[in-house]
């Protein structure tokens, strides 16, 4: 599968994000945010970082650099586009995926290991995994605190477009658990067709055991093998 | 600039200087920049080592790790701006010290940030505390280079003055190196970055080399912003840059700016320099020449480029989003000139404003307090409370976990930190080798204090230690030197003294310094702060153990052994002596060379044997600390037998502890004994208390009262936010 | 011209850091502090003389990047 | 009652924020966008009466709490 990785200007998980879904066998590319042909690609992931320097709010000024009409192009194909912290939240200010991402309820950055339980496989980083799976992934963000409207954010747990949960130990997902105050402990989302989901974790920085967990790899796997069911 | 200095410029110039070129040597012959009071006693540090391969001298040590690769390593301080602005002052202290480590070709890998403060009791601490953490994640977490180590500290002697330090690791291939320097005549100076403005101007010689008193209020530079995104940029378009082979030179901006970054290549490379200050891209108009020189404006860099690359270059930072303008052009001969709108406003020798910089010996003399501190011990006429003193210990904000600090840094990109903050040493792997590279940093004012030879010496070789205990062999050290105010005798003699100290230990180990910085007037109202060397130090390990020992891998059953002196019962400086006494006293005890060598072999051997599961040293808090932090990352308590409850909180250097199976008792001892180290069974892991006995006292804590206790120092005291 | 754009959370939407910020005063002992929302304030300088065209410039400045409508509402004041 | 503080960053300090917004207008077409700065505005509701007295206490919050007086400045608006 060949999957593009856009590269904003501060943007910088670029290379590792490149390194892990080589390792779950993907070819994976990083393409300048310039750049306004996607055509060859099958998949997108948007890395972490900080694109344009998160200024006036993260993903505000990124999600009008040129290669997002392509990134919104293979979306709308039906193509897995995956945005990873970062682009989680320039997905949802490009208006691929519904909600905002708030500063943490602490107002603090937080960098540390959490758990997450699969609560919806209809997505395609979670299609591979059974549900009440708990995984555990690094969390690295200031906003992370995923916020939607109300009855919106009903509808979305009702379509199964809430697909990772921050959890305890048990797989439960409780206020204690939740690291940032996001609403419902989201932390992973999709769009309605499932084709497009922004985790605020990193599934890449879980892709090795030396490193404290290979969770990771199992979100990347599912995504990569998801082009044969889109 | 003293009526001296100023006699010399006249007679360098062979006429008055005019006001750009007063600016120049100003600033150039500051304090901060020109080393003036401590270059004669740097010069006592050893340097050299068959795997130097850039010791002291350019913007960041460099040495050898085989295979073709290198590693470049760069500490430097940011006190001053970090008390006037503490989240600006940190975000630009990280942003300064990762240009000095570009500089030399090397991407940037990682950081590790020393900081200290007055107690947290006080709300101006907090208030630092808060901002400096936030300065410092705020601008390396979005500039995308990982801090995965460092050090808290807090202590009264820091409340007026705090201390901000970081640390930058790069790594680079041989061929990719490249030194500040101008590059034959004819070559192009091109400016690339941020847009000049009125930053900081004279930041460098009015902060840093002055008092605080003096500087307050109106006196103050404006205080500079940094802006991680910029830099990130200017880091990638740099390494670009240089990969292509296409910048011959190039030198940071930092302290003393444009001025810095003419006259230091130019002299470095021996020839002469025209800048056109007319074609510097700023970002508001109207700035003067002694202005254009002296600003501090942050993320700017200056390439030296062959004339027949310039078009490449532009075009390549066009690419990358920044902002290049070809200022400068070297010239044979040594003068350094500056046009400013047409006219030639200053025209000096290139190297005379680093090298005829003055250097001062300036007087030294023992402090007169020293032997009063000595004598000034306590005598304990019945043992304390041992419970309440260990938790006392737990619960103070140095001690204590500092995840709080490193839970808000981003200590995992670039998927390397096999050992992240929280142990140690921190451990990075160099992905595609077999390498990793520990590193550790270290210092302690109370020691250096009572005996700032001694201390220093113990800081080198508890760095040493540290890395060890991931199984690598130190291989070069970069210090600190954060001081008060150098025209005071006693502040010399710390200052000399601690040289001695370090040179000594780097001696003993065999190991050189590559790189540093000195901070001197970290004093307020005449009030200087403790000696305060801070010191860094990389080591290398290959291959990367399969398992590193890490403080969380104790299990219920194993045993607890010292390695090194068993009987050490020297409080003088002792976390315990001031957390429970508020005594700071005595006169701490020496290093010893052989002792120091053994320790770091013994380390280094078992932590690559795979035979003990946690090693951990026995510093600040004694045994009794280090055990109850091993107990505390384990989740399981331990029984523990001692002699004499003194032995408990001695911090004697060269030692340690592991953790290993019963059954492996006798090859850790078989280990020890080939290092002709003393190893000494103390107890065992099991239960959920951390229970002491000794013949007269004893101590019971439940370990959940412990982990409460040494978990919640930090946040409970931070809880209140002050923004 | 300079033209100053308000932009405000939405009232439905959390402001954790108007939270702390009174939290913070009501600590610090101004107890009369009900609530406190932390907002963005926008200074601009834009090349033009004529104001209407202006504020119409700036108002799609704030539709297409300045505020974010899922959760910020704004207001454009031409200040001269 | 309610209150505004108005928090911009003083002139001589730079406002990376603000050059990057701008930066964006322009690559958006506004070309007609000179500078941008990006400030504070806080909004408070306090308890009280007398507007003389709010004034008063809200600027010690902002000499306090509210403003960083090495590098911004601040305007106090009681607006009722
Ligand atoms: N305490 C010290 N020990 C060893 N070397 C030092 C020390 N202080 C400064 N140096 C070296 O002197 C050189 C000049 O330092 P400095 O002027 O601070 O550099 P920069 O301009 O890059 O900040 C550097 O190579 C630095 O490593
Ligand atoms: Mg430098």
């Amino acid at each position: 599968m060949r999957v593009a990785v856009p590269v904003f200007p501060g943007t910088n998980c670029e290379h590792d994000t490149v390194h892990a879904l080589r390792g779950v066998g993907a070819e994976a590319e990083l393409v300048w945010h310039r750049e306004t042909d996607l055509s060859g690609c099958e998949g997108v992931v948007l890395p972490g970082g900080f694109a344009h320097g998160d200024y006036l709010r993260p993903g505000a000024i990124a999600r009008f650099s040129p290669v997002m009409a392509e990134v919104k192009r293979l979306a709308a194909e039906g193509k897995p586009v995956l945005g990873i912290c970062n682009g989680f939240q320039i997905l949802c200010e490009a208006g691929l995926l519904p909600g905002v991402l708030l500063q943490n309820r602490d107002l603090r950055f937080i960098c540390r290991p959490v758990r997450l339980v699969v609560v919806s496989t209809s997505s395609m980083i979670t299609r591979a995994l059974q549900p009440g799976t708990v995984l555990t992934l690094p969390l690295n963000s200031y906003e992370g605190n995923y916020t939607a409207e109300v009855e919106e954010f009903a509808r979305m747990e009702a379509a199964g477009q809430v697909v990772l949960r921050y959890c305890d130990e048990r797989g439960r997902p409780t206020r204690a658990s939740n690291p940032n105050g996001s609403q419902g402990n989201a932390a992973a989302v999709a769009n309605s067709s499932g084709n497009v989901a922004g985790v605020m974790p990193h599934p890449e920085r879980a892709s090795e055991r030396v490193l404290g967990s290979a969770d990771g790899r199992r979100l990347l796997e599912s995504f990569v093998a998801s082009r044969a069911r889109v | 600039m003293t009526d001296e200095e100023y006699g010399s410029v006249c007679t360098i110039l062979g006429r008055e200087p005019r006001p750009p070129e007063l600016a120049m040597y100003s600033v150039m012959w500051s304090e901060h920049c020109s080393y003036k009071s401590s270059r004669h006693h740097l010069r006592r540090l050893p340097t050299e080592a068959p795997w130097v391969v850039v010791g002291p001298g350019e913007n960041a040590g460099v040495v050898d790790l085989g295979d073709g690769w290198l590693a470049a390593l760069r500490i430097e301080s940011h006190n001053h701006p970090s008390f006037v602005e503490p989240y600006q002052g940190a975000a630009t202290g990280v942003g300064g010290i990762i240009r000095d480590v570009f500089t030399m070709g090397a991407r940037p890998v990682a950081l590790w940030d020393q900081i200290r403060f007055g107690s947290l009791d006080d709300p101006l601490a907090r208030y630092l505390f808060a901002g400096v953490v936030g300065g410092i994640g705020g601008y390396g977490n979005a500039v995308g280079v990982p801090t995965v180590g460092g050090e808290v500290d807090f202590d009264a002697t820091y409340a007026g003055n705090p201390l901000v330090n970081v640390m930058c690791l790069g790594l680079l291939r041989r061929d990719q190196l490249l030194l500040g320097t101008a590059g034959e005549p004819g070559s192009v100076a091109v400016l690339l970055g941020n847009a000049t403005g009125r930053d900081g101007i004279g930041g460098a010689s009015v902060l840093a080399s002055a008092s605080f008193a003096e500087t307050s209020g109106s006196k103050r530079p404006a205080v500079q912003v940094g802006d991680p995104f910029e830099e990130k940029k200017l880091i990638e378009a740099c390494l670009e840059l240089f990969s292509r082979g296409w910048v011959t030179g190039v030198q940071d901006l930092g302290a003393a700016g444009l001025s810095c970054a003419t006259a230091e290549p130019a002299g470095r490379a021996g020839t002469g320099i025209d800048v056109d200050l007319d074609r510097v891209h700023v970002r508001e108009p109207g700035l003067t020449a002694p202005e254009l020189l002296m600003s501090e404006s942050q993320e700017r860099m200056m390439a030296f480029v062959p004339p027949g690359r310039v078009e490449e270059v532009l075009a390549a930072a066009a690419r990358w989003e920044i902002e290049a303008s070809v200022v400068g052009t070297v010239t044979a001969g040594e003068t350094l000139r500056v046009f400013h709108q047409g006219e030639l406003v200053a025209e000096v020798p290139a190297a005379s404003l680093t090298e005829d910089a003055p250097v001062y010996q300036r007087p030294l003399g023992e402090p007169w307090w020293l032997e009063d501190l000595w004598s000034n011990t306590i005598s304990f006429v019945q043992p304390p409370e041992m419970g309440s003193v260990l938790l006392g210990m737990l619960d103070d904000p140095s001690l204590a976990d500092p995840s709080w600090v490193y839970r808000q840094y981003d200590h995992m990109l670039f998927l390397n930190t096999v050992v992240g903050p929280g142990g140690d040493a921190s451990l990075i792997r160099i992905r595609g080798t077999e390498k990793g590279l520990a590193v550790s940093t270290d210092g302690n004012g109370r020691i250096c204090h009572l005996d700032p030879r001694r201390g220093a010496a113990r800081l080198v070789y508890e760095a040493a230690l540290n890395v060890a205990l991931s199984g690598a062999t130190p291989l070069a050290v970069v210090d600190n030197l954060n001081f008060g105010n150098p025209e005071k005798s006693e502040i010399m003699w710390q200052f000399s003294e601690t040289i001695d100290g370090i040179a000594e230990a780097c001696l003993g180990l065999e190991i050189p310094v590559v790189g540093g910085n000195v901070s001197f007037y970290n004093e307020t109202d005449g009030r200087d702060i403790y000696p305060t060397p801070v010191i860094g130090l990389l080591g290398l390990v290959e291959p990367v153990p399969p398992t590193v020992p890490r403080l969380h891998r104790g299990r219920a059953g194993m045993e607890l052994w010292l390695l090194g002196e068993p009987r050490a019962i020297n409080l003088a400086g002792s976390a315990f002596e001031k957390i429970t006494f508020g005594h700071v006293g005595g006169r701490p005890s020496a290093p010893d060379a052989a002792a120091g060598r053994a320790a770091v072999a013994l380390a280094a051997d078992l932590a690559r044997s795979q035979l003990v599961p946690v090693l951990h040293d026995v510093s600040e808090g004694g045994l009794a600390v280090a055990i109850a932090e091993i107990c505390i990352a384990s989740g399981v308590g331990a029984t523990v037998d001692y002699a004499d409850w003194r032995h408990l909180f001695s911090e004697d250097p060269h030692r340690f502890v592991a953790v290993v199976a019963p059954a492996d008792g006798d090859r850790l001892q078989a280990a020890a004994a080939r290092h002709e180290v003393v190893a000494t069974r103390l107890g065992v892991l099991e239960a959920d208390r951390l229970h002491f006995r000794g013949p007269t006292t004893t101590a019971s804590v439940a370990l959940a009262s412990a982990a409460r206790a040494w978990r919640g120092a930090l946040p409970s005291r931070m809880g209140e936010r002050v923004p | 011209m300079k033209v100053t754009v308000h932009v405000t959370r939405r009232s439905d939407i959390a402001d954790p850091q108007g939270g702390a910020v009174a939290a913070a005063l009501r600590d610090l002992g101004f107890a009369e502090v009900a609530a406190v929302r932390v907002n963005r304030r926008i200074d601009l300088e834009v090349h033009g003389t004529d104001p209407e065209v202006l504020e119409q410039r700036v108002t799609e400045m704030c539709e297409r990047l300045l505020a974010n409508p899922v959760m910020e509402d704004y207001q454009v004041v031409v200040t001269g």
